[in-house]
């Protein structure tokens, strides 16, 4: 167990690696000269120059990909480009508000759709299991853009029942603020969530086990709520771990539109002004992530499954 | 004579499907009498099966119709019972253990729990008191130290325990009816038998009825009382045991008793039920030259040039482990195997699942690599050619495989699984003549021409095993390894593929290996019999002598387990 | 004398289920839009100017026309052909890549196996949105970028799919018979496995599009989108200005546009899974 | 149903903690639509960084809150400057008694008084190489010696603020004398820009690289800490020095109230939050519901805003809300690339400018609040005259066509698909479609090449376009900052982006440029617009108009294009609003 952790935390290694080279081409190869963005309408070449020789892009490429490699590994980002912001303390600075809002959404989303799932597969076949699939499917074929433009005119303004727009930090004060955007973000997830769900739960619902659950003389939903569930379990929560470093990005759109100074807003600014330190930070740090979770799952798995054994 | 415990009234069952209604249970009628045992016996999709699944109320609604009859248990009609009460029944009056022990058991629970289970859903008792309870009876099926195989998960156990859990768990609280349905085909001969004479001995202790339903007539003789023969979705008879066996009168009935292959003394190709009847199921007379018992020891030596030598065979695979998953160990799957096998002749090799059988029949074909000792071809080591000199190799030796649902690619029409060999090694000229050829070897395993274009899934299992004997062939191959290949297949399937290989035997001039874990079938068919245990060839001798003397313990021990076929001795001594 | 292939039989149950004929019927008739559209022979002139300024929805401009007095409805066909080519075209990037690569590791596993794992978890690290959008700042505007974008960042789940089912599938008997009869890897491979996971691919196909489609209309919003031709992305972000003016028509006409289509390719999506996926055989 | 039972909740809470409104607290909300980056003077580049730097610092000069045309008053500096004979060597007084924010940086955390050294300092740390601050350009090559001191110092390991500047020299703790290397008539304005508002050192240095966080200026409000949210609240300044609304102003002010708390001291207000809101959806929504008190109104909203006859509409009129509407000092334009041969030809320019659909533009994208541009410089500044009438900007097809041939292009033939670069937000998009149909109309063949702001930034600045659209604002109230978009040297990347060089031109304008403001420079202004509107280095644009919607209870607030010292003379009349608040 141990052993296995460590190793696939030596997998970082060469995923950061990977992570990091894709950011150099992306950013220090084929995208464009950021100085004369950084420098405003009046810059000069001369100045522009000078900038370029401080931001080291006249380095060696060897030597950008490697200052790209070292803060994918000691996790120094530096300074923002464009805000001049100590980056890790903007990142900290978004966080908060990104997490307020998706984490609680995607908990509830979660937990919503499983329950939702259980019930449309218990009357798997019938009416309402189609209404509701047909319902949720409904509600994701819709553009985001389309339920933030008209829930916010309609909910927020003309009902008052939320905050328009904006944030503030600490509980409870945020909650007016990201309720909206957070419903939004439920609609949204419901869909997939139930209809990925729904299917794992009716794979395991054809297992023998749950016919000798049956002959045991189980109800049917104590059958699905302990015997096939526990089994669904490992796709489930694969599917639910490996969404949550795109939950760090935040909902983009909706820190948009409702003003969440969030990490969505951040990575959207870093990208319209150039700040490739930010944009390389975002990515460095999400894929950590994404690499923790991934473990997380593995080890989530000896729990869910005893037949599964981490070495 | 008392009312039966549960009496089965005209009951028929009808499936929706795709095409529309199709009948699996016809107007069926028996009756289980208090503390008795009846043996349901039929081929796969006689429906034996869907009727136990209609006494126990676990048939799929709607896609499973019930138009009439009754299923009368305990003087109700179980048919006009609601779920609830349904539930109130199973696993506490009637309870049932399934053929998968592999698949049947919940993974993720502890198999204590899962017993406990069903005692806390009909009695009101502590959680402890069940797990004691639980614990108990995993003690009464025979579980080895049960308070700590209680704690173990479903993967951590054998088959056979599996399937003694099933036990435990469908006794657990004393059900007056027991359904056991082919609960001894998937696994072993020697389990096999332990697990019948358990059920036999719990049957006597609770004073359950029992509801035995297999494929195999020689399984129940042992513990049946009444038997009923299930064909086609009907019953097309029904009486006592001693009756069915010693004067059965239906010609199917008579098929089934005479299509398993006897230890010692049998004909020279085994009597299928095609023998006492035809299609329309009319019984014809059988001709009496079939029957004429065939004795292997006068036949004259077919040839005495070997065609195969292993020579101390060792296949072992890595055992990953360490940080990096470093190889740490190996496990000697074949361990030091040698012999001879001449040429037209069988070789049998006996042993239970895990004795490395099936690897050495693939390392001989070099599908797994050996790491050590020598395979001698036509007197050529062909332990370490590659490449091109290995294709050429796989013209002359095939293999058939058990599974004959998993060995056909669902997604190629049969035609082109046959031509796939002559493609492969470009015989033939034309894709016609390669059809051709194809239509050859498929009238002789005895299927349709017509269907040379359907695809896998459209065949039954014996079928499937005849396309796989067809595509083995179609590179007129000299040595044909088969594996497990009849052991899937019902009795009176697995004869009719018997007979089916030996015909080609003498046509083609094969040579077999023979790999099964049913010494009766391999004494049937082999020459000489390699009974292997623990990746080792303990025993080697005459098919015809070693199951007259055998030396081994562990041969005896095999040969003791097959069914006898015969009704047992007297049930007196063993209540 | 009938003959029919599992694909026959899945179709025959496909059409069984009438919400997904319905589907399909829908699917259909967008494509064929799309095609005439591409073609010219629809909306060719959705860049006239047939009226006033934002007209609302009436007789002859059933969803009314835009800022500049375009015809909406024939915006809304055109940009049927737009949507429909990004989830092509994706589709058409990321299904070779996501099918080879997953076979190849799947298969021979090893070192192979490790490289490509590397490579699928190393895209899937980076969020996807951020991908997205820094592949397509980067090629330039324009709807080749938003295809590259899409089909480099959606092979990936294609990829761990296939790859899981080549896994099982190798070890399967019928493989091992192709090796007896002396069967090489790439004939293993490519003509035994691989027609064997093929419903996977469908399946992932199905669901593609309707993320194609709907990213397109993120990356407009971001101004990342297609360019010089009415998209849904596009028409449902002008709506975002005109909205507040009461200009509902543009918006109303690509969302429903988009809604059915993405409804029909995810009920589509389900029904093909019911009916190709073996797991889910017997229900 | 858990989740469900937490969801209502949410809901509950979310009524529960939306404040009720109170009327007690002297405060303002304000909207900046844009993410606010930093508190540093020297990077103040934009409009709203300059906004929110303004609130917390100080220039030696600020623009008169109400005189227009504007005009510039004392404010760190206690008069204005003596210049000498030769307008190069300037004398500043000091205001005496100036503190800087009390902050932690300053000796037992109270703010000192500000004095020469600190201006001193300011003005260095704006030219520091090491800080390549972007306002940098608002003194290049100007102060005798700074140039020099920037070099010497971008090579050193840290920057040495010690050494004397010729050009900067302090005379005593309230003296402070400037020397320029030449003429810079517009260097007054130079210092009421937010680029050269008075830091102070300790402050720098104590906070270092988190500077930006910590402002620490002498202005009329305070804000301890900046943490990057959508929300900065402002506190008055308690130790402010004695600072008093101005008692006069432009005719007619009065009568718009804005006199009304003349003499006060100010700050008026104890409160300013201003709400970071980017999408337009959320800041018409949160104004109309009184959330904010002051709006910008952009493009989108402006048809909410007016009726056809740019009044008011009725709608927000009931709510007393105020609608202020003045002409912006900008210009949009369309530019071509001077470098590309096929623009050399003058015809083809002024073809392609007769043939823009302006009246057409203005509707769908102004609402006709947008004014014809005839030439570079907008109306309001000292080089625009009403009587110049640019023959080229009428919309006149066949003109058009007829140029269009002359230039040897009958019908567009012979001319490439001209690829325009704009940006790629929705309203450039639709307005190059716009553009792109009025070519269509002439057989010219446009393209439209949309860029997010730094890609098209680097396209203009490296060369890389044919044609791009662009807005230029001014920086301060002097024609030669528009006129300078047309200068040869200004070459991109320099600010000329459209690569013209004429060389009659250039002469003129060099000239201009180095004079004090005098009817002569005016007449020389004059005549460069209308040399270079009939030479049509561009597609002239709009001049644009700043619409604000007020809320009733907002007082003091008037149109400023400078408006980044205005916020201390704000002033809200907590009765109006109590009583109005009801009606949103």
């Amino acid at each position: 167990m141990i052993k296995y952790i460590i190793r696939r935390l030596l997998y970082l290694i060469p995923v950061l690696l990977g992570v990091s080279f894709i950011i150099f081409v992306l950013f220090n190869l084929v995208s464009g000269d950021p100085t004369a963005v950084l420098l405003g309408k009046n810059a000069s070449a001369r100045q522009m120059a000078e900038l370029r020789e401080q931001l080291g892009l006249n380095k060696p490429l060897l030597d950008q990909y490697f200052d790209v490699v070292k803060s994918a590994f000691t996790f120094d980002f530096g300074y923002s480009w464009a805000t001049k912001q100590e980056i890790s303390h903007m990142i900290l600075q978004g966080a908060y508000p990104s997490l307020c809002l998706s984490v609680p959404a995607f908990v509830i989303a979660t937990i919503l759709s499983l329950i939702i799932s259980l019930v449309v597969s218990f009357y798997r076949g019938k009416g309402i299991d189609l209404f509701v699939r047909i319902m949720c499917i409904a509600g994701v074929s819709v553009s985001a853009l389309a339920y933030i433009l008209f829930f916010q005119y309609f909910f927020a303004y003309k009902l008052g029942w939320f905050e328009i727009s904006g944030f503030e930090y600490g509980f409870p004060d945020f909650i007016p603020f990201v309720a909206l955007p957070a419903i939004i973000f439920i609609l949204l997830s419901l869909g997939p969530d139930v209809r990925f769900f729904r299917t794992v739960i009716l794979d395991e619902i054809y297992q023998d086990y749950v016919r000798t659950a049956r002959a045991k003389g189980l109800s049917e939903v104590v059958i699905l709520l302990k015997h096939v569930l526990r089994n669904a379990m490992i796709p489930i929560i694969t599917y639910v771990v490996i969404q949550i470093p795109s939950l760090i990005l935040g909902a983009l759109l909706l820190e948009n539109f409702f003003s969440i100074p969030g990490l969505g807003g951040i990575t959207l600014n870093a990208l319209n002004s150039s700040d490739f330190p930010v944009i390389k930070a975002m990515a460095i740090l999400s894929s950590v992530l994404y690499i923790l979770l991934s473990l997380l799952t593995d080890v989530l798995y000896t729990f869910a499954d005893p037949r599964v054994k981490l070495k | 004579m008392t009312s039966p415990l549960l009496s089965v009234r005209n009951l028929v069952v009808e499936f929706q499907t795709g095409e529309g209604i199709t009948r699996a249970v016809n107007n069926v009628s028996f009756d289980i009498p208090a503390g008795k045992t009846i043996g349901i016996v039929g081929e796969s999709g006689s429906g034996k099966s869907v009727t136990s699944l209609a006494v126990m109320g676990l048939l799929q609604k709607p896609a499973a119709k019930i138009p009439q009859g009754e299923i009368i248990f305990n003087g109700q009609d179980l048919l006009k019972f609601n779920d609830s009460q349904m539930r109130a029944i199973r696993g506490n009056q009637i309870s049932m253990i399934f053929q998968e022990p592999m698949t049947s058991l919940n993974p993720v629970f502890k198999v204590g729990d899962q017993i406990a289970e069903t005692i806390r859903i009909h009695r009101n008792i502590s959680n402890k008191e069940a797990w004691d309870r639980a614990v108990d009876l995993m003690n009464q099926v025979g579980i080895p130290n049960p308070a700590l195989s209680a704690h173990k998960y479903p993967h951590e156990m054998s088959g056979g325990q599996k399937q003694r859990v099933m036990i435990a768990m469908a006794i657990a609280c004393e059900p007056k009816l027991l359904i056991a349905d082919e609960p001894t085909t998937a696994l072993d001969v020697t389990i096999q038998k332990q697990v019948l004479e358990l059920l036999h001995k719990l049957q006597q202790q609770y004073k359950m009825s029992m509801m035995f339903i297999t494929h195999d007539l020689g399984v129940i003789g042992d513990i049946a009382d009444d038997v009923v023969v299930m064909y086609r979705s009907n019953v097309v008879e029904q009486n006592k045991a001693q009756e069915i066996f010693y004067t059965a009168k239906h010609p199917y009935t008579k098929g089934l008793l005479a299509c398993r292959p006897k230890l010692g003394a049998n004909p020279r190709r085994l009597l299928t039920v095609s023998d006492f009847m035809d299609d329309q199921g009319v019984e014809k007379h059988v001709s009496p030259e079939r029957v004429v018992v065939f004795d292997k020891e006068q036949e004259k030596e077919k040839s005495s040039e070997i065609l195969l030598e292993v020579k101390n065979l060792v296949t072992q695979f890595p055992i990953k482990g360490g940080f990096f998953g470093r190889t740490v160990d190996h496990f000697k799957a074949v361990n030091d195997v040698s012999f001879t096998l001449k040429k037209g002749k069988t070789l049998g090799l006996v042993g239970e699942s895990g004795c490395g059988k099936t690897t050495l029949g693939r390392s001989i074909l070099r599908l797994v690599e050996p790491s050590s000792g020598s395979i001698i071809y036509n007197g050529k080591d062909i332990t370490h050619v590659y490449a091109e000199e290995l294709r050429l190799l796989r013209r002359k030796m095939q293999i058939i495989f058990q599974d004959p649902y998993s060995s056909l690619n669902p997604r190629m029409t049969i035609s082109e699984i046959l031509t796939e060999p002559l493609n492969i090694h470009n015989v033939g000229n034309s894709k016609q003549e390669r059809l051709d050829m194809a239509k050859q070897l498929f009238e002789k395993v005895g299927l349709k021409l017509s269907h040379l274009n359907r695809y896998p899934h459209e065949f039954s299992g014996g079928q499937r095993q005849r396309i796989c004997i067809a595509r083995a062939l179609m590179l007129r191959p000299e040595f044909v390894i088969c594996d497990e290949s009849v052991s899937a297949l019902d009795v009176s399937i697995q004869a009719q593929v018997l007979n089916l290989l030996l015909d080609l035997q003498e046509e083609f001039h094969l040579t077999y290996i023979f790999i099964s874990h049913d010494l009766s079938v391999v004494n049937f068919i082999a020459d000489e019999v390699g009974v292997m245990n623990g990746g080792k060839i303990i025993e080697m001798d005459k098919a015809s002598s070693i199951y007259k003397n055998p030396k081994e313990a562990y041969t005896r021990a095999l040969l003791s387990a097959i069914p006898k076929g015969e009704v047992k001795s007297d049930l007196s001594s063993m209540v | 004398m009938k003959e029919n292939s599992l694909w026959k039989d899945a179709f025959r149950r496909l059409t069984m289920d009438k919400w997904a004929l319905g589907s399909l019927i829908i699917v259909l008739i967008y494509s064929s839009v799309a095609l005439l559209a591409a073609m010219g022979i629809i909306a060719g002139d959705w860049a006239k100017e047939v009226g006033a300024s934002n007209m609302a929805p009436n007789g002859d401009h059933w969803l009314g026309t835009d800022i500049f007095g375009r015809d909406v409805l024939s915006k809304v066909l055109r940009g049927t052909q737009i949507a429909m080519s990004v989830g092509l075209v994706t589709s058409l990037i990321a299904i070779p890549i996501g099918v080879v690569l997953g076979a190849l590791a799947g298969y021979f596993g090893g070192w192979v196996d490790d490289l490509i794992t590397w490579l699928y978890t190393t895209f899937s690290s980076i969020p996807n949105i951020m991908l997205l959008i820094s592949i397509t700042m980067i090629l330039g505007k324009g709807i080749f970028a938003v295809y590259i974008a899409l089909g480099a960042t959606s092979w990936v789940t294609l990829c761990r799919l296939i790859r899981g089912e080549v896994m099982k599938h190798k070890e399967r008997e019928y493989v091992q018979a192709a090796g007896a009869i002396g069967g090489g890897h790439f004939r293993k491979l490519f003509l035994h496995i691989l027609p064997n996971v093929t419903h996977i691919v469908i399946i992932n196909t199905s669901l593609q599009f309707q993320f194609a489609i709907k990213s397109e209309v993120i990356l407009s919003y971001l101004g990342l989108g297609v360019q010089g031709e009415p998209s849904w992305g596009t028409m449902i972000d002008d709506a975002k200005l005109e909205l507040s003016r009461g200009v509902w028509w543009q918006l109303a006409g690509a969302t429903t546009a988009m809604f059915l289509v993405v409804l029909a390719f995810n009920l589509l999506g389900d029904a093909l899974r019911d009916s190709l996926d073996p797991k889910l055989k017997g229900k | 149903m858990k989740s469900l039972v937490f969801v209502l909740s949410c809901l509950m809470l979310s009524f529960a903690c939306s404040k009720e409104k109170t009327f007690d607290e002297r405060e303002i909300n304000l909207i900046s639509p844009e993410k606010i980056s930093g508190f540093d003077p020297i990077n103040a580049s934009d409009r709203y960084s300059g906004n929110e730097t303004g609130k917390v610092y100080e220039g030696l000069f600020e623009f008169h809150p109400l005189k227009r045309p504007y005009e510039l008053m004392p404010n760190l500096a206690e008069s204005l400057p003596v210049v000498s004979s030769d307008g190069l060597t300037y004398i500043f007084k000091i205001r005496k008694g100036v503190l800087f924010h009390d902050s932690p940086a300053f000796k037992d955390g109270v703010g000192r008084e500000m004095k020469a050294s600190d201006i001193i300092y300011s003005i260095k740390r704006l030219a520091d190489p090491k800080l390549n601050a972007k306002g940098w350009w608002l003194l290049d090559d100007r102060l005798v010696g700074l140039n020099e001191w920037r070099t010497k110092n971008s090579t050193t390991e840290n920057t040495n603020y010690e050494e004397e500047i010729e050009g900067l020299k302090k005379i005593d703790e309230y003296t402070l004398q400037m020397r320029l290397k030449k003429p810079y008539p517009q260097f007054l304005y130079a210092l009421a820009m937010p680029y050269t508002f008075i830091v102070a050192r300790e402050a720098v240095e104590h906070f270092g690289k988190e500077f930006l966080n910590y402002p620490v200026g002498t202005g009329a409000f305070v804000l301890p800490k900046f943490e990057q949210s959508s929300m900065i609240t402002y506190l008055r300044n308690t130790k402010f020095r004695d600072k008093f609304y101005p008692s006069e102003g432009e005719e007619g002010d009065d009568k718009l109230g804005l006199l009304a708390d003349a003499g006060k001291k100010i700050p008026l207000i104890d409160k300013i939050t201003v709400h970071v809101v980017v999408e337009s959806q959320p800041k018409w929504l949160s104004f109309m519901k009184a959330k904010d008190d002051l709006l910008e109104v952009k493009d989108v909203n402006i048809q909410q805003t007016i009726n056809s006859k740019k009044e008011l509409k009725d709608e927000h009129k009931e709510k007393g809300i105020r609608l202020i509407m003045k002409p912006m000092l900008d210009v949009t334009y369309f530019a071509f690339n001077h470098e590309e041969p096929i623009f050399k030809n003058r015809k083809l320019r002024q073809a392609m400018n007769l043939a823009f659909d302006r009246a057409t533009y203005n509707r769908l994208f102004h609402e006709n609040t947008a004014f014809d541009a005839h030439g570079p410089v907008p109306p309001g500044l000292g080089g625009q005259t009403k009587e110049f009438k640019n023959p080229y900007i009428k919309y006149d097809l066949d003109q058009a066509k007829k140029l269009l041939a002359e230039a040897g292009y009958p019908g567009g033939k012979g001319l490439p698909t001209i690829v325009v670069q704009t940006r790629s937000d929705t309203i450039s998009r639709q307005q190059i479609e716009f553009f792109e149909k009025c070519m269509e109309k002439i057989g010219i063949n446009i393209d439209a090449g949309t860029n997010t702001w730094p890609e098209l930034v680097n396209k203009v600045t490296k060369k890389q376009h044919q044609m791009y659209t662009m807005a230029w604002g001014a920086d301060y109230p002097d024609a030669e900052n528009f006129l300078g978009l047309l200068y040869c040297p200004n070459q991109a990347p320099g600010s000329n982006g459209a690569n013209y060089c004429n060389p009659d031109f250039d002469a003129i304008y060099k000239q201009a440029t180095i004079m004090q403001d005098s009817p002569e420079r005016t007449t020389l202004y004059e005549k460069l617009n209308e040399m270079v509107a009939l030479d049509a280095p561009w597609i002239f644009g709009f001049h644009r108009t700043d619409i604000y919607l007020a809320q009733a209870w907002l007082k003091n607030f008037k149109h400023m294009e400078f408006n980044h010292s205005q916020f201390q003379y704000l002033n809200v009349d907590l009765e109006v609003k109590k009583q109005l608040s009801k009606k949103f």
